[in-house]
């Protein structure tokens, strides 16, 4: 393992350091903790609903890159693809609570899940109101309610977005945290591998592929997928993952987002070239799209792969999701 | 069987150890079927027992539990901290007024665990280690056969909990992090009060 | 070779056009080129100085992701790693002139140098009024009058950045050049690579690196660098390069700007984590940083490695570089 | 000596045929001590002259050496393209009036490339080819030799021109590849007019 890091202990706090220092203007860190929260200038003025996120680190710029205006309140990290855990979520929902409540926005991992809900019952003993949305939109992983269910992928950039232009245009918690549940609904993603990533703390790949293969379905922490391939033209892979993703949306009609995610390792040259091939096969389709983003939104350390999200979204999310915004990374 | 303050201690040292020890080990078993970072997770949690310990010396039951939930719960993050965090919290509740038996005493854990975990046995989880190990010293059974047919078993289900459910069937076969740390911490006991 | 691509010649365009198809509202493609121009709103109204730059691509998001309000007028792209020709670096000239003349921000590569010339003398020949400022910023290079001369890398979007939003506060031509050379001059990049990029026409990395190997000073394009080292912490990389880069500034009082750049295939973990270290290291050694800039900005295709960039900056210029425009990647 | 239309376009066509054969060699030399893309390149160009040959084909040395400099500059980009743009565009303007000696003919590419690349013989670029084969023809020495000698003088340079100047000392010892090109263009006039 090659990373340019100094002690694997100290690979989170060392980051956060250096985001909070290289953003001052647009982010603070809360002492003694991995959480950020907003420091522009409009924060405190604003009136609004918090939303807070965060998860285990290693998806850089998610969460703390859309910490800021028109975005997340507050974003808590934790260790390398592990929870952050329930004091410091509880200190970001402090930290920006304004008597407005605050929405968490969970990934669907079970640690994560536990750990914010932990978080929720500290706060609401301090009389905050509470909502959580749970992000479950990788459709690689079967639905049941005898499992963990879907997993939380790059839609969540998506569904943070929405609800982060939502809450600053004064919509109340119940129903930011509604709109966010639709949103959830209304967003699919399946992501695809040609490397695995390197967890500092393991130091070799979470799995290997031939120097021909792909992994199709895995997660933002080197869960395996469901099939392992030779790799094809993107044109191919679009297409694949197109047909996967729209047949669940039994209802074409309509406009559609998207968002062409790169997992960490993988240069932008190949995220344009595969979404000029989603973009071709959805025009094909007769499907409308509102609204495209390409870019490394949601990574997962080195990876190499991309994820492909689509999202039915009406006029007034199309509108959300346009919007500016003044973080680090969206 | 009860445990007192002095053996608790001792048991909850030994686990610590054994975490030290097994870091690598456990997050290979997580790379394998997870996200390769139990060890690491379990040896932050196993680090700031030992500092909270160190710092200030258990004086009960009670204490001795809840100063290793609030350890796990504060530093480890992830699925484990808030899982065996709640075991031990509600484990040091319990014994707030009464010492437990054994096996009572670790079926409070395993339902913490449940609750936490909105799960149950046969998941594939440590719950698949903690109930059979409860209900053996229930029955005065327990020893080492009991944690290893317990790793066994548990190894050969699908997982539908957890990280690994995303593998489904891929995850046979596989040991489950959460049982092989559960698992040391029932050896540890097990060193410390005898078959 | 894993790339997600169709084939390889069709790279270029299939990319430039999945940029422009995603970002419709901001950028627009030349017909028949892979010159990519200012789309927005404001462009028509603006009477300003046009900003002109390109090369070869790999780069991404170089130079077209830097079009826009406030940046470039228009970027054109070449062959992976190839300088563009003269007839497409011509149209772009073309379509940005508002009759106040054109800027040609060249990074220093022959290939860019005599093709950025002959666009010049096409342009000329039209009484269209051209400067080039030919960036020259990698300090791993030495500079003489015998050689080809230190190259462009990394420093080539401060420098874009800081004309840009010259040009659009009315600045004129002369006098953006005379900026431009200046800002140049006190610019200085040095990178490293734990792994080189795979040019897709040729199918294998560009040189070898053993399992615990960099590569110091290295080029954009795969140049090897000027030595080979063992991997070291995070902190002491940030402290050879500081001093590098220090000895060039023999004047360290006033105000400085700072640059981590990703290559590519880096993730934003580590960008951070040695940001954080090159912030200790300037602040103890009592440097003003008045702005400062982490991501991945001018890449090496899929290169694992980073380049740090230190401008001595006035305070004109780090308003300059502060100032909000509306590109897709700054 | 000089060279005809007919044979000057053979010369060409040949000198397009081995470019493709050679595509990868080129980009070999030019991953070595470059960017890897030669041999792409010039074989965009290659093929650029035969699409520009099939569509019209030249009526006279002056539209032959005019057609390879549009598609060389047009199509090529990189370093390569306008040198080799700007060689046979002189070397077209130069035959417009008066078909030249085939060494002032050279000559005069040679002196488009030093004014291009504002660079000299000795440099290691394919400057170091096209002199000793200007100088050649000129006392009617030319022969495979004259290349071969060249090439293999070049290839023991230190570049300063050029991404191979970027290696300083490293790029001794590798043959250049603009100079490879170039000798390809040579061998293959050599094939059209024999020693
Ligand atoms: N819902 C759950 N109920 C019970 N145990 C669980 C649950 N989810 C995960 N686990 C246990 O947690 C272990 C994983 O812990 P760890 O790797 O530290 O956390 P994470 O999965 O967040 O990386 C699993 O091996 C399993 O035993
Ligand atoms: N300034 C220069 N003068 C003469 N020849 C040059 C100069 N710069 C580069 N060359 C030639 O161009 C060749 C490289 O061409 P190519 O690889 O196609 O372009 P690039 O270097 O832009 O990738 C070199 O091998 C060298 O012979
Ligand atoms: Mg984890
Ligand atoms: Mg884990
Ligand atoms: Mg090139
Ligand atoms: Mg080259």
């Amino acid at each position: 393992m090659k990373k340019i890091i100094n002690n694997v202990e100290d690979i989170v706090p060392e980051m956060i350091s250096g985001l909070v220092k290289t953003n001052a203007d647009l982010v603070k860190q809360i002492d003694g903790t991995t959480a950020v929260v907003r420091n522009d200038a409009k924060f405190k003025e604003q009136k609004q609903v918090g939303i807070v996120s965060g998860g285990g680190s290693g998806h850089e710029p998610l969460h703390a890159g859309y910490v800021g205006d028109g975005m997340l309140s507050a974003a808590v990290a934790g260790e390398v693809f592990t929870s952050p855990t329930p004091d410091q979520i509880y200190e970001a929902i402090e930290a920006v609570d304004q008597g407005q409540g605050v929405l968490l926005v969970v990934k669907n991992y079970s640690g994560d899940v536990m750990n914010f809900d932990m978080a929720k019952e500290m706060a609401e003993a301090d009389d905050i109101e509470i909502k959580t949305i749970v992000v479950d939109d990788d459709i690689s992983v079967k639905n049941s309610e005898f499992t963990q269910g879907k997993r939380g992928v790059a839609g969540t950039a998506l569904v943070e977005k929405i609800v982060g232009a939502a809450a600053r245009s004064g919509m109340n918690l119940v129903d930011v945290a509604a709109l966010g549940q639709r949103v959830i609904d209304n967003t699919k993603t399946i992501g695809i591998a040609l490397h695995a990533a390197t967890v500092p703390a393991v130091g070799h790949p979470g799995f290997e592929l031939a120097n021909d293969e792909i992994e199709y379905g895995i997660g933002i922490h080197n869960e395996r997928g469901y099939a392992v391939e030779k790799i094809k033209p993107s044109k191919e892979l679009a297409h694949e993952l197109i047909e996967k993703i729209l047949s669940e949306f039994p209802d074409q009609t309509g406009s559609f987002a998207i968002l062409v995610n790169g997992m960490g390792g993988t240069p932008l040259m190949e995220q344009y070239i595969f979404a000029n091939d989603v973009l071709k096969e959805l025009v094909d389709k007769n499907i409308t799209v509102g609204f495209s983003k390409v870019g490394n939104m949601v990574t997962s350390l080195d990876m190499q792969g991309i994820s492909l999200t689509i999202m039915k979204a009406d006029a007034e999310w199309i509108k959300y999701l346009k919007e500016p915004v003044t973080t680090i990374a969206w | 069987m009860k445990i007192e303050l002095i053996n608790a201690k001792k048991w909850i040292d030994l686990f610590v150890e054994k975490l030290e020890t097994n870091k690598v080990v456990l997050n290979e078993l997580d790379t394998a079927i997870g996200d390769g970072d139990h060890g690491t997770n379990m040896n932050r949690g196993a680090e700031a027992i030992s500092a909270a310990f160190a710092k200030k010396e258990p004086e009960n039951l009670a204490d001795l539990y809840k100063t290793t939930a609030f350890a796990m719960i504060q530093k480890v993050g992830g699925a484990s901290g808030p899982l065996y965090g709640t075991a031990f919290l509600d484990m040091s509740k319990a014994v707030k007024t009464d010492n437990l038996e054994l096996g009572d005493l670790i079926k409070v854990g395993t339902d913490g665990l449940k609750r936490r975990g909105e799960s149950d046995y046969g998941m594939k989880t440590m719950i698949d280690v903690w109930q059979p190990v409860s209900e053996a010293l229930s029955e005065d059974k327990f020893n080492q056969q009991v944690i290893t047919d317990a790793l066994v078993k548990s190894k050969e289900l699908v997982a539908t909990k957890g990280r690994a459910s995303y593998l489904e069937e891929k995850s046979k076969g596989h040991i489950d992090p959460g049982s092989q740390s559960s698992a040391y911490l029932f050896e540890s006991l097990l060193e410390v009060i005898g078959d």
